[in-house]
């Protein structure tokens, strides 16, 4: 067990310059066996690890990660945390994650910054009006924390925005979510990976896989470029990089790889202390405890595995913000990055059992899988260790998609008449 | 912003003139088989995707040019445009060739 | 403050002391010449505090030479026009300027923020991840709020913007990065070759750090041969060159954007509507990068002391300002170029002495030091600095490479010191465009390394540091890039010219300067200055495993500053390469990310604000309803009118006035924004069947058909109506908001799918205004207006169609409802449109026409149980859902989604179906969007059975209706619903059929 | 019969003032859309017994005769060009010359707004609005290009070096003035290439 983190701890090593600290993860080199293995130490994996050790007992397993953990989506996000969905499968595993995010730095030992700032979700149409009244009286009947607000209780909130009831896309009011937020992304991943860590599980980087190994129709290891990992389950938990890992086990999948982007302003004094995400236009906004605006939009419209997006999605992004908060105009993009994310065709996450025994798969999550990292890894691991759907896994299997069973969140998107 | 190469009219141009249609040669199973079209069948024309990494071949529209449908080959990795062919065609054959995993399995038969 | 003249009496190349300006800095007015930066004209006035650091607020002055600059960070202008983060290295000054320094309270000289360095022993790298976690509720209400007050840089402007944007496209041959040098005598060759040549440079004037080289080309100084060449390329017909224009990425395919920033050094000019900047987005064939290098700071105790400056800048300084950076200095190098440096202070009066970490090193350079009396100092380094808000003396100390702590030290007085620990080619381009990049043993640095084929780097941006050799370089990149652009390009030969320079002797990486302590016991040695990361934080990340250098860097946030890691990025990387004992490739990069510098939101937006933002699409009569009350409803960009709102009306109120007028006598409809789509063709009829769930095959010429269309999956997208016009002639009619979707749906399938299909689809939704004419008097309104085709309800029921005059306008008529009374949509020539619409107003008059807006054409659709796309249906929703079942072919063998209708789920039983409700109070109107539970529960969570999708109060019935998806709806009529509302009221409500109002359809067919 | 009121897409502009180019609305054009396949000589022949012309098979080109004027837009689409007021007659005689022949004439002269633009920095204004590599040779007097400007769609026709016509749905007419209003300003002027001054 590791050293707990405290204010005293944090005294305590001060007056030794800081060089009793322990490393917060182990480097181990991989053992020729395990009962479980994980690939893919971003937020999802980790998580999915810890809950295995925590929950169930499975602290002979590793989990694999090509690169250095939490190096993919997980800390290429806008970090924003909420679960505010229509449909009640969503609900259910968004709303979980939320809930364990909120005690999951007392969990972890670990300060993952959560911070319930509040999530607005502007209405500028009409349409979007109904849209988010509809999901509001969902979500209130599901027991989540929300409410519609007005337009002037908006302007409150959040003084910056552009309150002319004239303007292209007036604000007609917002659907708020109290209790969503923020948290720091790398701080998820390193505090799920200190935590499995102390649990003995193996974070093992710089570890790529190559093949998933078969005998029959059951998974028999891995193939690694640290060499051969023989284990009877696997979790597939790599994201953007899903589909060609599959494909080594005969798995076709319903993922397309894409790039999201997103960026950060300078940092300046506190103008925003929520997020607003402003659906219409495609973009949402947040700042950072740092100072940062962190801005998002849209995904580019065809397949990429480079992490280098193209501009223009992020160019109408900004305009629609500048448009939004007219201040933003004099204030200057710092840094832009691109992720890869994996969409599947309704836009919902993948968290499966597969046709091959031991072989179980979570992807999918495409551009909001970081606010569901706790309730994604918490039903994984469950899934895994027990070799059946948790209830709140199961709407999310892989079967959905021959029976027509979408979970489909962007149907306010429909417009006519 | 890719560069993108129309070849019905020749326009070149930046990639917000046109418009990705995604995967290319996905055969709509009830076209070819109206009656006996299985639940499997049905889910991979509609969701299952070759996803590759590397050269990949793909619809495009000429969309603000001359409103053609055509086929490019294109690297999703270095995003380099490899070829650009007719919408009813296949590649050229040194690029079927060249295509691995699940594309390398659908262009065995035509290759032929 | 010190009374010291830092201003020289004479130089300053950049600097017109005839022309004198006064600035202000914190409200302390300062004078100044024109060609000063906000940094020389503080500087000049005695001055070396410009603003507090980040984590610990500690005193902090200029650094660099230009954007590279992460410490003098200055707020610019007033209220709306403030800019916060501007570096006071860039910004060029004029009279009456305004500037402000940032990250301190209540002062600069006097910041409580300031405290944070008292306590700095208890902030390491990533303190906060390890504390701040207790009680639970803290974070958010204590510890949070905090944080955030006292991170951010500088405030944020008030109001709007009221300067301007804007973009411009530009396609070249060849784009030269930086008017160094390089980059210079690269666009001269590509320039020769005539093709068409962009040169763009960060800087108010080209040359780049010529003017503070050493040596001569054919005999004139550097300085001067770049003057030269820059004249001749302004006077090419075939170079654009661009100033105060910084390449601020590289996207795929040689796409770049190029920030230009046209007026923020004068007021005049934006005062005279000149856009305050300018984005070029550039298509270049072939592009080269003469970007240079970024001196390198040295790593050593309190090395971030206001008065410690790179080495060039303290140059600059100097030659380009005529500004003493103090009195009696130190320079401390690794290098030859610092020499430079020291000799140019010596030259103007300034003591100097030099501190070089190597042992040895031979060098005319360092021979012409000697030789004029400047004491050097080998194997020596600076050990620590004394001084707060600036420098008064340094400590010098032995050192021998790779010691970890110097023995003995002493002390020499001086006021500033300039620092040089070598250069860094500046590579962020070539990686934005995925270029790859060596570590380069000569340099200690990254280089580009395997060139991308139309990309090239020249000069210090190269690694290329000597004069003749980037001559060389850059010329033959130049000749090579035209010859790839256009195989035709003339070649231009290379004249070798006769080059002097200093010999130099090699650089030795000094990664880290030892102090007597470890540096990791209370030493401040900073490697990101702006965000307060030391040495010390590096090495405690490693230890505790964040050994990847990404995890470093975000563990610590070093590299994360405004600067991007400019300066820090490969110090750290040395001081974490020599804590672990790795190479520094080893150790890895850190990745490139754009932009190169930060630029303007505005300079996105461009032109796209306020009324330009997204386009809005206006019908023919879109002044009229302007000018009659409407207020509107955006469909899709289009605008609609939603209601014509009356003197003394409420939109409630003209809302039941619109719709009673429809039911009783007559109303009039905008229907111009309906999608019209001609489809022509021998297989046009065949086509249409795939297209929708039912049948057009069978329809008659001159009639009408509703139609439904599904997606692949078997949900419902878009419904309309569609004429026969002639055998193989159609008009189809979309909703307003798919015409342009529905229009590239039917090509997709033609080009894609049914290739043997001959038909031709030409969208026309905005050849034709179209109006829809309603009402148990609209017959009588075509009569008044006089029409030339028979208009009997015999001649022309129902769902039929004639083309003719009407009030001598030509027009299509199509005997349609949507209100479900007697209907005409009438559709002439968008350019006849308002003259129609007024003809009909005027015939309509004594029948008591009256226009009606969406809304109340929502509500008398609801009346009649029609469906919305988007309302009724919601992406998930089968023709079946809605209970159009009969809508659906069961002869068809093959239509766009028939397939997925036989998926399990879609025929599951339990699906939401289309019914009626009423609510059991008729004045109680349901929300839009609520749901009825199938048990009401004292609190949440209750499960849920079904939502409206419509609800409205009903002039024509007097009371509420609603529609509703509800679980297996249809078989449960007579059932009363429990709605749970916000609030704690509970509506209940019977489930009835959907169609409320004159069931069997005598009103449209009357 | 009664006058029949009519108005072009723009009529309620005034003409506008401190540009740095001439802007205005051409209303007196009339436009039919004609689809067809080039290969087919019947259809070619059908055309140009009616027009008088050979419709171009060169893509982004134009071809005239008398007052009629065809503009290529597709390998099966073209504009034809010509007095509004015989529009109407002009796809009637193509409908009924072509008669079975694969094709579909409409009369579109309603359907988008017509902008002359003219000047000698008309196309650096253009530029701010669209990415076609516009100073090249390929946009010579004659070209036409369908393409992306600002945010909606548009055709573009080279009428003389300085002279263009910008063709936009007419929904989206006032939109497009709006922009041109806002970058062809005299303060924004800007000319690309040839001689500069000096930074200063």
């Amino acid at each position: 067990m590791k050293s707990r983190y405290s204010i005293f701890s944090l005294a305590r090593n001060a007056l030794n310059y800081h060089k009793d600290w322990e490393r917060a993860w182990r480097s181990p080199a991989p053992k020729a066996e395990y009962d479980a293995v994980i690939v893919g130490a971003g937020g999802h994996g980790l998580a999915t690890a810890y809950y295995l050790a925590k929950n169930h007992k499975m602290t002979n397993i590793a989990i694999l990660e090509k690169g250095w953990l939490g190096g993919g989506n997980t800390g290429r996000n806008t970090t924003i945390i909420r679960s505010n969905y229509l449909q009640d499968s969503s609900i259910a595993i968004y709303e979980l994650a939320r809930s364990l995010y909120e005690g999951l730095s007392q969990d972890l030992n670990y300060n993952v910054m959560f911070s319930p700032r509040g999530v607005l979700m502007l209405c500028q149409t009409e349409h979007e009006l109904r849209a988010f009244k509809r999901t509001a009286h969902a979500n209130r009947l599901a027991g989540l924390d929300c409410r519609m607000i007005t337009a002037k209780e908006v302007k409150e909130i959040v003084p910056i925005i552009n309150d002319d009831p004239n303007c292209r896309y007036p604000i007609l009011g917002a659907y708020y979510q109290p209790r969503g937020g923020t948290g720091r992304h790398d701080a998820v991943a390193w505090g799920y990976a200190r935590g499995a860590d102390s649990l003995g599980v193996d974070v093992i980087q710089n570890c790529e896989v190559t093949n998933i190994m078969r005998d029959g129709g059951k998974v028999v290891g891995l193939e690694t470029t640290r060499g051969v990992i023989k284990t009877k389950k696997v979790g597939v938990v790599t994201a953007g990089n899903v589909s060609p890992l599959m494909q080594t086990a005969g798995i076709r999948m319903p993922i397309e790889s894409l790039c999201l982007q997103a960026l950060v302003s300078e940092p300046i004094k506190p103008v925003i202390d929520c997020v607003v995400m402003a659906n219409t236009v495609h973009g949402y906004i947040s700042q950072s405890d740092k100072g940062e605006l962190v801005i998002g939009g849209g995904t580019d419209p065809y397949n990429n595995y480079s992490q280098r997006g193209s501009f223009p999605s992020l160019e109408h992004t900004v305009t629609a913000l500048v448009e939004t908060f007219p201040i933003i105009s004099r204030l200057r993009m710092l840094r832009l990055w691109g992720g890869i994310v994996d969409m599947t065709g309704d836009r919902s996450p993948i968290i499966s059992k597969t046709d091959v025994e031991g072989l179980y798969v979570n992807c999918g999550w495409g551009t909001g899988g970081f606010k569901a990292i706790p309730g994604s890894g918490f039903v994984f691991a469950d899934t895994m260790a027990n070799d059946r759907p948790h209830p709140i896994a199961e709407p999310f299997g892989l079967n959905r998609f021959a029976e027509g069973r979408l979970i489909d969140e962007s149907v306010a998107a429909a417009v006519a008449h | 912003m890719l560069l993108v190469h129309c070849p019905v009219c020749g326009a070149e141009g930046d990639e917000t003139d046109f418009h990705g249609g995604g995967q290319a040669h996905v055969r709509r199973p009830a076209t070819h088989d109206p009656v006996n079209v299985s639940d499997e069948a049905q889910r991979d024309y509609l969701f299952i995707r070759h996803n590759a990494k590397g050269l990949h071949f793909e619809r495009w529209r000429c969309d603000r040019g001359c409103g053609k449908w055509f086929h490019a080959a294109r690297d999703t990795v270095t995003m380099e445009f490899k070829a650009y062919y007719g919408i009813t065609e296949l590649p050229p054959r040194e690029l079927m060739e060249q295509a691995t995993g699940e594309w390398a399995g659908y262009f065995k038969d035509k290759l032929k | 403050m010190s009374n010291k003249p830092y201003r020289l009496l004479e130089g300053g190349s950049r600097i017109d002391r005839s022309k004198r300006v006064t600035i202000s800095f914190d409200g302390r007015q300062l004078p100044a010449f024109a060609g000063d930066t906000v940094a020389s004209a503080v500087m000049a006035n005695g001055s070396k505090l410009f603003g507090r650091s980040f984590k610990y607020h500690r005193p902090r002055g200029v650094v660099g030479l230009g954007s590279e600059e992460m410490n003098a960070l200055v707020g610019v202008g007033d209220g709306a026009r403030h800019e916060p983060n501007l570096r006071a290295t860039q910004v060029e000054v004029f009279d009456g300027l305004h500037a402000v320094s940032q990250n301190r309270w209540p002062s600069l000289t006097f910041d409580v923020g300031a405290l944070n360095s008292r306590f700095s022993r208890f902030l390491p790298g990533g303190f906060y991840y390890k504390t701040f976690m207790w009680p639970q509720s803290f974070w958010k209400h204590v510890y949070e709020p905090l944080i955030r007050k006292a991170a951010g840089l500088g405030r944020a402007p008030e109001g709007r913007d009221p300067d301007t944007y804007e973009h411009i496209h530009v396609h070249c041959d060849v784009l030269v990065v930086g008017g160094g040098l390089a980059g210079l005598t690269a666009a001269k060759a590509a320039c020769a070759s005539g093709l068409k040549v962009m040169l763009a440079d960060e800087n108010p004037e080209l040359g780049g750090i010529a003017d503070l080289t050493a040596g001569s080309i054919d005999g004139a100084c550097v300085g001067d041969h770049a003057k030269a060449v820059a004249g001749q390329l302004y006077a090419a017909e075939n170079v654009h060159v661009l100033n105060r224009a910084t390449v601020v990425g590289h996207w795929h395919h040689n796409y770049l954007m190029i920030f230009e920033r046209v007026a923020d050094h004068d007021p005049a000019l934006l005062a005279a509507g000149t856009p305050r900047h300018r984005l070029w987005k550039v298509r270049a064939k072939q592009v080269i990068l003469a970007t240079g290098a970024i001196e390198r700071p040295i790593t050593f105790a309190n090395n971030d002391r206001p008065g410690i400056m790179l080495a060039t800048a303290a140059s600059a300084m100097v030659e380009r300002y005529g500004v003493s950076p103090g009195v009696n200095g130190i320079v401390f190098t690794n290098n030859d170029n610092a020499y430079l440096t020291a000799l140019g202070l010596k030259k103007v009066g300034i003591g100097v002495r030099i501190v070089d970490s190597r042992a040895r090193a031979e060098g005319s350079l360092i021979a012409r030091a000697i030789s004029e009396g400047i004491e050097v100092s080998m194997g020596s380094v600076v050990s620590a600095v004394e001084g707060s808000q600036g420098v008064t003396a340094a400590r010098i100390a032995a050192y021998r490479r790779g010691q970890g702590r110097v023995i003995t030290e002493r002390k020499i007085d001086c006021d500033f010191i300039a620092m040089s620990g070598g250069f860094n080619p500046a590579l962020h381009l070539w990686c934005h465009n995925a270029g790859k990049i060596k570590f380069d043993e000569n340099l200690q640095s990254f280089r580009p390394d395997r060139h991308h084929d139309a990309m090239q780097a020249v000069g210090a941006a190269n690694g290329t540091m000597d004069v003749a050799a980037t001559l060389a370089e850059a010329h033959a990149a130049g000749v090579a890039a035209a010859k790839a652009a256009n195989g035709k390009a003339k070649a231009v030969k290379y004249k070798v010219p006769e080059v002097k320079e200093p010999t130099r002797a090699p650089l030795e990486s000094l990664w880290f300067a030892p102090a007597t302590g470890k540096y990791n016991e209370g030493n401040k040695h900073f490697v990101d200055f702006q965000n307060d990361v030391t040495a010390a934080d590096l090495e405690l990340a490693q230890r505790e495993g964040y050994e990847s250098v990404e995890h470093t860097k975000r563990y610590t946030t070093f590299g994360m500053a405004t600067d991007q890691g400019k300066t820090s990025n490969l110090n750290g990387l040395g001081v974490l390469a020599e804590a672990t004992g790795k190479s520094i490739p080893e150790i890895g990069v850190t990745t490139f990310r754009p932009p190169y510098t930060p630029f303007s939101f505005g300079s996105i937006a461009g032109v796209l604000t306020k009324n330009l933002f997204l386009p809005i699409r206006r019908t023919p009569i879109h002044q009229w309803h302007l000018d009659s009350g409407a207020t509107f409803e955006p469909i899709g960009q289009w605008r609609r009118a939603y209601t014509y709102t009356g003197a003394g009306e409420t939109k409630h109120t003209s809302i039941n006035r619109e719709i009673l007028s429809v039911r009783q006598k007559v109303g009039l409809l905008d229907a111009s924004t309906l999608g019209k789509i001609e489809i022509k063709g021998p297989d046009a009829a065949e086509f249409l069947d795939r297209m929708y769930t039912n049948t057009f095959s069978t329809l008659k010429a001159g009639k009408c058909r509703y139609g439904l269309m599904m997606n692949e999956l078997g949900f419902l997208t878009d419904d309309g109506v569609t004429v026969r016009l002639a055998e193989d002639h159609f008009l189809m009619h979309t909703t307003s908001g798919g015409a342009d979707r529905i229009a590239a749906w039917l090509e997709e399938w033609l080009q894609t799918e049914w290739t043997q299909y001959r038909v031709f689809v030409t969208p026309v939704t905005e050849q034709w205004a179209q109006f829809a004419i309603a009402g148990p008097r609209a017959r009588n309104v075509l009569a008044k207006l006089g029409a030339d085709f028979d208009i009997s309800h015999e001649a022309f029921p129902h769902m039929s169609f004639k083309e003719g005059k009407l009030g001598g306008y030509p027009v299509r008529v199509f005997r349609i409802s949507f209100s479900g009374e007697q209907s005409y949509e009438v559709a002439t020539p968008a350019n006849m449109g308002r003259g129609l619409w007024n003809a009909i107003l005027e015939a309509g008059q004594e029948l008591g026409i009256e226009p009606y807006g969406t809304e109340a054409l929502h509500v008398l659709r609801a009346e009649k149980g029609f469906i919305v796309i988007g309302d009724e249906t919601d992406g998930t929703t089968t023709p079946i859902d809605v209970g159009l079942e009969g809508l659906i072919s069961k002869k068809k063998a093959d239509f766009i989604g028939k397939r997925s209708l036989e998926q399990s789920f879609l025929k599951a039983p339990n699906r939401k179906q289309l019914v009626g409700l009423l609510t059991e109070v008729p004045t109680d109107v349901l929300p839009d969007g609520a749901y009825a539970v199938r048990a009401l529960k004292d609190k949440p969570p209750m499960e849920m059975t079904g939502q409206v999708t419509s609800s409205y109060h009903s002039p024509t019935l007097e009371r509420s209706i609603a529609m509703a998806l509800i679980e297996n709806g249809r078989a449960r009529m007579g059932e009363t619903l429990t709605f749970p509302i916000d609030g704690n009221k509970v509506i209940r409500a019977k489930i009835v059929d959907p169609v409320f109002y004159d069931k069997e359809g005598a009103r449209q067919n009357a | 019969m009664p006058d029949l009121y009519v108005e072009s897409p723009l009529a309620h502009r005034n003409s506008p003032e401190r540009l740095s180019i001439y802007l205005r609305e051409i209303k007196d054009r009339g436009m039919v859309d004609l689809r067809g396949i080039a290969s087919d000589k019947k259809f070619m022949a059908a055309a140009k017994k009616v027009l008088g012309l050979d419709l171009p098979k060169t893509p982004h080109s134009s071809v005239s005769w008398g007052d009629v004027k065809a503009l290529w837009l597709s390998i099966d689409q073209w504009l034809i060009l010509c007095p509004r007021a015989k529009a109407a007659e002009l796809a009637a005689a193509l409908t009924a010359e072509l008669g079975v022949i694969h094709s579909l004439a409409v009369d579109v002269s309603d359907m988008r707004a017509v902008l002359r633009l003219e000047g000698e920095g008309v196309r650096e204004v253009l530029l701010k609005g669209s990415s076609l590599d516009l100073l090249s040779g390929d946009y010579k007097p004659g070209a036409v290009r369908r393409m992306h400007y600002a945010e909606i769609a548009a055709l573009l026709h080279v009428v003389e070096d300085t002279v263009f016509d910008l063709y936009v749905f007419r929904s989206y007419a006032d939109y497009a003035w709006e922009f041109l209003l806002a970058t062809a300003r005299e303060a924004s002027k800007i000319k690309l290439f040839g001689k500069q001054a000096g930074p200063f």
